[in-house]
């Protein structure tokens, strides 16, 4: 058999990208700068505007500067924390929503959000009385935490009040945790096919002694046929809907509307 | 109506690539098949529980639909095709199909919107033509069959095709027992007979429609060879015999382009070289990528001229980088991808002979698959073009002849292939030089040895 | 005992392909890495509910091991690698990985013997150094780590590999806010560090049982990075910054090698060529046939350099054509013999060339890590091989400048790619020119921002 | 940007396949002939020989021819049966096993084996005691009968008496038969995941009007997970075992010893 190897060219081949591939994200790039876009949504009031755009922007002091400035000026300081910590908090979500800003975004605004709320609290007279409280985990056994970390962002960034139990939390640990709180809402997070059965031991738990609540399970082991089997499981595919689900709740719906709203298979 | 082909549409198989057929074909929402492009053609099947019902069903696939569109956006791809081959209800029940199609293609036409992605959907309703024991190829199961290719017509479908199965109750029977005549009257007279019946009202269809009719494959028979044939070490029939099994298949498939089908034909059609070395159409090809759905021994080298490249199948289910239907599709993509950098930057002819190298000799299936010898089994098939019967034999011998040089050409064969060669090609030599004579001869032999075979009802014989 | 690379293996990047590297590796059955020839690497994980005994995960194991060598055999494959990524539970009870590990090879060995099949068998204990909150890198865990790693050298385990986590407690914190500068700190300095400390230790054990110490890849860093910047239309981290993550932990995974190890390096080191590079020795990739696994943007590009080829994991379940790892495993090795068949045809640049160009412009990581890109980010390595801190900085860097030169030949970024590159070298360029300045300034801000951040205990530091 | 597209060589390339591949069969094939190895394994008694050798073979008129002359004499049929027919299958079987010989051979010798069979019965003065009776059938909704086809051959070349319901069999038919011929071992294939769950219902049927027998399934969709979890399923991987089973289920074997000696998972 006669065998033919040929000789390699040297030549460097290339290519127009456009002939093979299609860069969606470019082709459907917003024409508004993320600037653009804030600058519509901000609270007109001068006082509230500044903090606002503090918070956007993910600058703590400039934060904190804002609302020493406005509580100078009389203003009551949990106030703020709904007009201008949370008013900013919702031009940071409304545009991650519509994908004009991105993740990190939404972080650096959440620390900032988070470090108005204190001072805020740190000068008020009366208690504050927050949206409500949401659990969140990631399972016995997993360390995966990232997905967990967004959602507490966003939930924050929404202004619920957080409990983070972080990563591989405890069964019992969770259980405990929702008894004392009574939270709105409980969130698990699990990205191993091992870790996501504690989910059922505490939906089982939860049964047991009374506690009844949604418990949405997310992470990327876990899918809705399996939390659906769950007493209170409802299926959260994407972390923006945590805040989302929280907000249904709070206007009455029960695991059953939840399901019906953000079961997609 | 049937138009035969008796000439080839390449004059030298040097010509032939992947991704550029000599008549591209339009489908779906902004694709065009074989002009210069390969596309992945993802496929799937639901998971069972699901089949119960017409709304579980169509949840299913509303699923399966919304999966494979968004990751191939993610990815930056710029055309797919979506292939739903009919669990029995959809078909049985001809609304269930309809309602399936219509839910995924409102899906599809928001990403083509959305998103400009080319894509376009093919069903393949399921040849239900038969009873638990008999095939009945033209009672009313033949209505309810054809009534679901109208409401798949009107229900956005854009490709439509089947894998018919004429000749399958014959063939089962000589298959087993190393009876190659008995497969060539099996697949290259009673299928392709079977064929014409169905394909001039499928294209009559889709043309009222203005939809593709696609094309066929020789699933119930060649595949089932090749499938029984197994890997290397597997020992339930000769390769040599599989793919003699093969080439006779492409005189029969051929048949649904002389109806009028335009291509691009099924993905399990391992006969598709052939086909397009003659006809000139676009073909869809599965292999490396589709070991999902069966293993393989000529993985790449049907990549050679393929211009959909598929999965064939594979159960609806999470991985841990998705859904199955996700990775699987993704991957193919990626195939595609690679082949049409080549094409863009003209290097394709030596891709596409990497392909073919790479399983020209593991396999006597693979060798005579290898386009030159793709191309000369097609050569011969159009030597005979308006004779079924006299195609179909020239396919087969012409195989065993180029199994025979292959053996001095580095070809391996087992002492085992290389007997039940030998013994085919003497079974061949010695058949009648007329169709009248050997149908009828073959007649007397099955409607003896055949308990279900009723050729008078299904073939009108 | 740790000697760092100064210079590059590689004078020009169009030496280096798929297949060959200039130091091959011997390991395990009749295999050699990179010298001449890919093979498939097939990853899987046990079905969850086996990991509650010994003897399950045994079984299972077994059954894995035989699927594989049994479609490996069945197709014709002359070679394959198994690489046994544990569950915790393995390395937590060192005897458990190793009874596994003996359970594996002795089936290996079966198949050498009776069909002389070339394999080797790969174990990658879990990186157990951690509690609930806290790393605990060098204390208790460690002990049992290296026991693990230990048994499983005397049990039969052919190649040793961990993905080590030092500095991804910080490395958390930084890259879900855009600090690159922390990303340095957490993958360039820390995380090199902490390899240091722990391969100098598995190279002591390789060499004792005569086995061969391959390598790290930057998982919990560069590849989270990598995730969680994912698709196209993700929207959780620029793609740019994941790139510039990536970069640098080629600086980081290098200093396995500098401390002995030989590669092949870990499937998920997406910065496998950047290494290749300087160092010369083989590389395992993953990429287009990994999907089942993850998503990828850079699926075919990767395989350009690869010696190995694998799938990353995928669960152990049926599919239509066989169990999951003889799909997946059946894919790869056609995958790897299509770039054997360019070796041996002398086309192996014109494939890599393709490959690489399939997604040099779908994705800023693509465009780095394309091998002319990836070559120049070795070089910036290089030249202060000596320095962690400046080696890794150059790395960044240097991704910065390639990709403002992209935009100019082709490459399209979004404005918010654009602006998170920029910002991202500003702030490498603010950086301070010595190590000391830098590690001491990163340690004052990350032991306020980072609760679980403890220098002392972890680092020595 | 410089596009660069080469102009395509037309010279075609070759390889040298031991570069690339092994044809591990080509390697392993043994140096015996399929001839020669039977020769071996013939019986002596050249009235029972050439019977055999037409057994294996395939030729039917052969074994016919053979069978009689043996008869006229004066052997006695049923032994016929057992001596020449069955002693011509075990070579048959035993090559199919060793992979000296393949399907088709055993297929064309079990065709011919069925009309010696048949040909001594019709000779007979009293009745036949076979082996033994299996029933095998495809599920119910399933028309792949390929591999029980292949089933039902090695069982008749080993001797058994075999009841073949066919395909797509009513999950009623199949219990019906079984009660009606109390075989020793029931046999299901089914290729689609959509119609093994017959193999369930089929077996609490038997449960139910207490027929325990052991009940191998196999097919490409079905696993041995599966078969595990039915009261009497066994799960058989490759058609050859069928026979192997049966034999250990003559020599006593209960379900129980037959998953341990067949299951392999
Ligand atoms: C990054 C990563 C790691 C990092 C984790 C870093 C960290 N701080 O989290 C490190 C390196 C530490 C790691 C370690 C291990 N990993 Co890991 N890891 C990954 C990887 C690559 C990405 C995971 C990730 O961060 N994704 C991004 C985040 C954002 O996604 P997410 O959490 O799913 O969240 C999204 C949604 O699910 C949703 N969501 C999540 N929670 C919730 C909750 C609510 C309420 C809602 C609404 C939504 C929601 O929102 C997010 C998107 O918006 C995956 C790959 C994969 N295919 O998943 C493997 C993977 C999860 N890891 C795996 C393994 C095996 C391991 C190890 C065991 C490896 C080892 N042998 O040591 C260890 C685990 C140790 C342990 N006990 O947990 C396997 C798991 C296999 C299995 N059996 O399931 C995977 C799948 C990799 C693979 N293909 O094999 N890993
Ligand atoms: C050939 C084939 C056909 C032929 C069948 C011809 C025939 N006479 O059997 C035809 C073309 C008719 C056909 C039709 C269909 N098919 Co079909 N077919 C196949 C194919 C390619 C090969 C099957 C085969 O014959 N294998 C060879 C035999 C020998 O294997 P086997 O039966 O498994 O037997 C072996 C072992 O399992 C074992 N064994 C079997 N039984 C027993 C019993 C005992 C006791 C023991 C010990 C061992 C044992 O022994 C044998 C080996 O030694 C498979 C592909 C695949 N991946 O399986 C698809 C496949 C089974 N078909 C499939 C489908 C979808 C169909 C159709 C529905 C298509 C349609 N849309 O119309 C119809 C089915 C109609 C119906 N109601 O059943 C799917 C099933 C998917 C699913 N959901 O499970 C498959 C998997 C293809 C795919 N990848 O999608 N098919």
């Amino acid at each position: 058999m006669a065998l033919k190897k040929i000789k390699e060219r040297s030549m460097a081949l290339d290519i127009d990208p456009d002939d093979i591939l299609v860069r969606y994200n470019v082709r459907l790039e917003k024409e508004i700068t993320p600037e653009e876009a804030a600058e519509e949504l901000y609270p007109d009031d001068p006082l509230l505007k500044p903090i606002a755009q503090a918070v956007f922007v993910g600058d703590e002091e400039g934060v904190v500067a804002g609302l020493e400035k406005a509580i100078s000026e009389g203003r009551e300081p949990l106030k703020l924390i709904d007009e201008a910590l949370i008013g900013g908090m919702n031009v940071v979500s409304k545009l991650y929503d519509e994908a004009v800003i991105y993740l990190p975004d939404v972080m650096l605004s959440s620390d900032a959000m988070q470090k108005g709320i204190e001072y805020c609290k740190s000068k008020a007279t009366s208690d504050m009385k927050p949206k409500g409280t949401v659990i969140c985990h990631v399972a016995e056994g997993d360390v995966h935490d990232i997905g967990k970390t967004i959602v507490v962002a966003l939930l924050r960034a929404n202004g619920y009040n957080v409990v983070d139990l972080g990563r591989d939390c405890p069964v019992e640990e969770v259980v405990e945790h929702v008894e004392k709180e009574r939270p709105l809402m409980l969130t698990g997070t699990a990205l191993m096919t091992t870790t996501m059965y504690a989910f059922k031991h505490i939906n089982d738990k939860l049964k047991e002694k009374n506690l009844a609540l949604p418990f949405v399970c997310g992470g990327g082991a876990v899918n809705q046929d399996f939390v659906s089997k769950l007493e209170f499981g409802v299926y959260g595919e994407e972390a923006p809907q945590a805040p989302r689900m929280a907000a249904s709740i709070l206007s009455g719906a029960t695991v059953e509307k939840l399901r019906e709203e953000f079961h997609k298979h | 109506m049937v138009k035969r082909f008796t000439t080839m549409a390449y004059d030298d198989p040097d010509e032939m690539t992947f991704g550029v057929a000599k008549e591209p074909v339009k489908a779906g929402l902004g694709l065009t098949i074989g002009d210069g492009f390969t596309t992945p053609e993802i496929n799937y099947a639901p998971r069972p529980e699901t089949a119960s019902s017409k709304e579980k069903l169509v949840k299913e696939y509303k699923s399966i639909t919304t999966d494979i569109m968004d990751r191939m956006v993610a990815v930056g791809f710029p055309g797919v095709v979506l292939e739903t081959e009919h669990v029995q209800e959809m078909t049985n029940n001809p609304e269930w199909g309809a309602a399936v199609a219509h839910a995924q293609k409102e899906i599809m036409e928001k990403y083509h919107d959305e998103y400009g992605i080319n894509c376009a959907l093919r069903h393949t309703p399921g040849d239900i033509r038969e009873d638990r024991d008999y095939l009945r190829l033209r009672e009313d199961k033949y209505d309810t069959l054809l009534k679901s290719f109208e409401l798949l017509a009107e229900n956005g479908v854009d490709m439509l095709s089947i894998e018919s199965m004429g000749g399958k109750e014959v063939f089962d029977h000589a298959i087993l027992r190393d009876d190659v005549p008995g497969v060539l009257f099996s697949i290259g007279c009673l299928g392709a007979m079977d064929m014409e019946y169905i394909w001039k009202d499928i294209v009559n269809i889709a043309k009222k429609h203005n939809v593709v009719p696609a094309g066929d494959t020789d699933c119930a028979q060649a595949n089932t060879a090749m499938f029984v044939a197994g890997g290397l070490l597997d020992k339930n029939l000769a390769h040599t015999l599989a793919i003699i099994a093969r080439a006779i298949a492409a005189s029969r498939t051929l048949v649904a382009w002389e109806c009028g089908a335009t291509g691009p034909n099924k993905d399990c059609g391992y006969e598709g070289t052939i086909l397009k070395s003659i006809g000139g159409r676009p073909i869809t090809q599965e292999g490396k990528t589709s070991t999902c759905a069966h293993s393989d021994v000529m993985g790449n080298l049907v990549m050679q001229c393929c211009d959909l490249w598929s999965n064939e199948s594979v159960e609806y289910h999470g991985e841990f980088g998705g859904t199955s239907v996700q990775a699987w599709g993704e991957t193919l993509a990626y195939d595609c991808t690679l082949m049409n950098v080549a094409l863009k930057t003209g290097t394709e002819k030596t891709l596409r002979d990497l392909f073919m190298l790479s399983d020209k000799y593991r396999d006597p299936q693979g060798y005579v698959l290898a386009y030159p010898n793709a191309w000369k089994v097609g050569r011969a098939i159009v030597e005979d073009g308006d004779d079924l019967y006299l195609r179909a034999k020239n396919a087969a011998l012409e195989t065993c002849n180029i199994l025979e040089e292959g053996v001095n050409e580095g070809l391996k064969l087992t002492r085992f292939e290389t007997k039940a060669l030998r013994d085919a090609k003497i079974a061949l030599e010695g058949l009648p030089d007329d169709q009248d004579t050997f149908i009828s001869e073959s007649l007397d032999k099955y409607k003896k040895e055949v308990r279900v075979f009723e050729p008078k009802r299904n073939y009108d014989l």
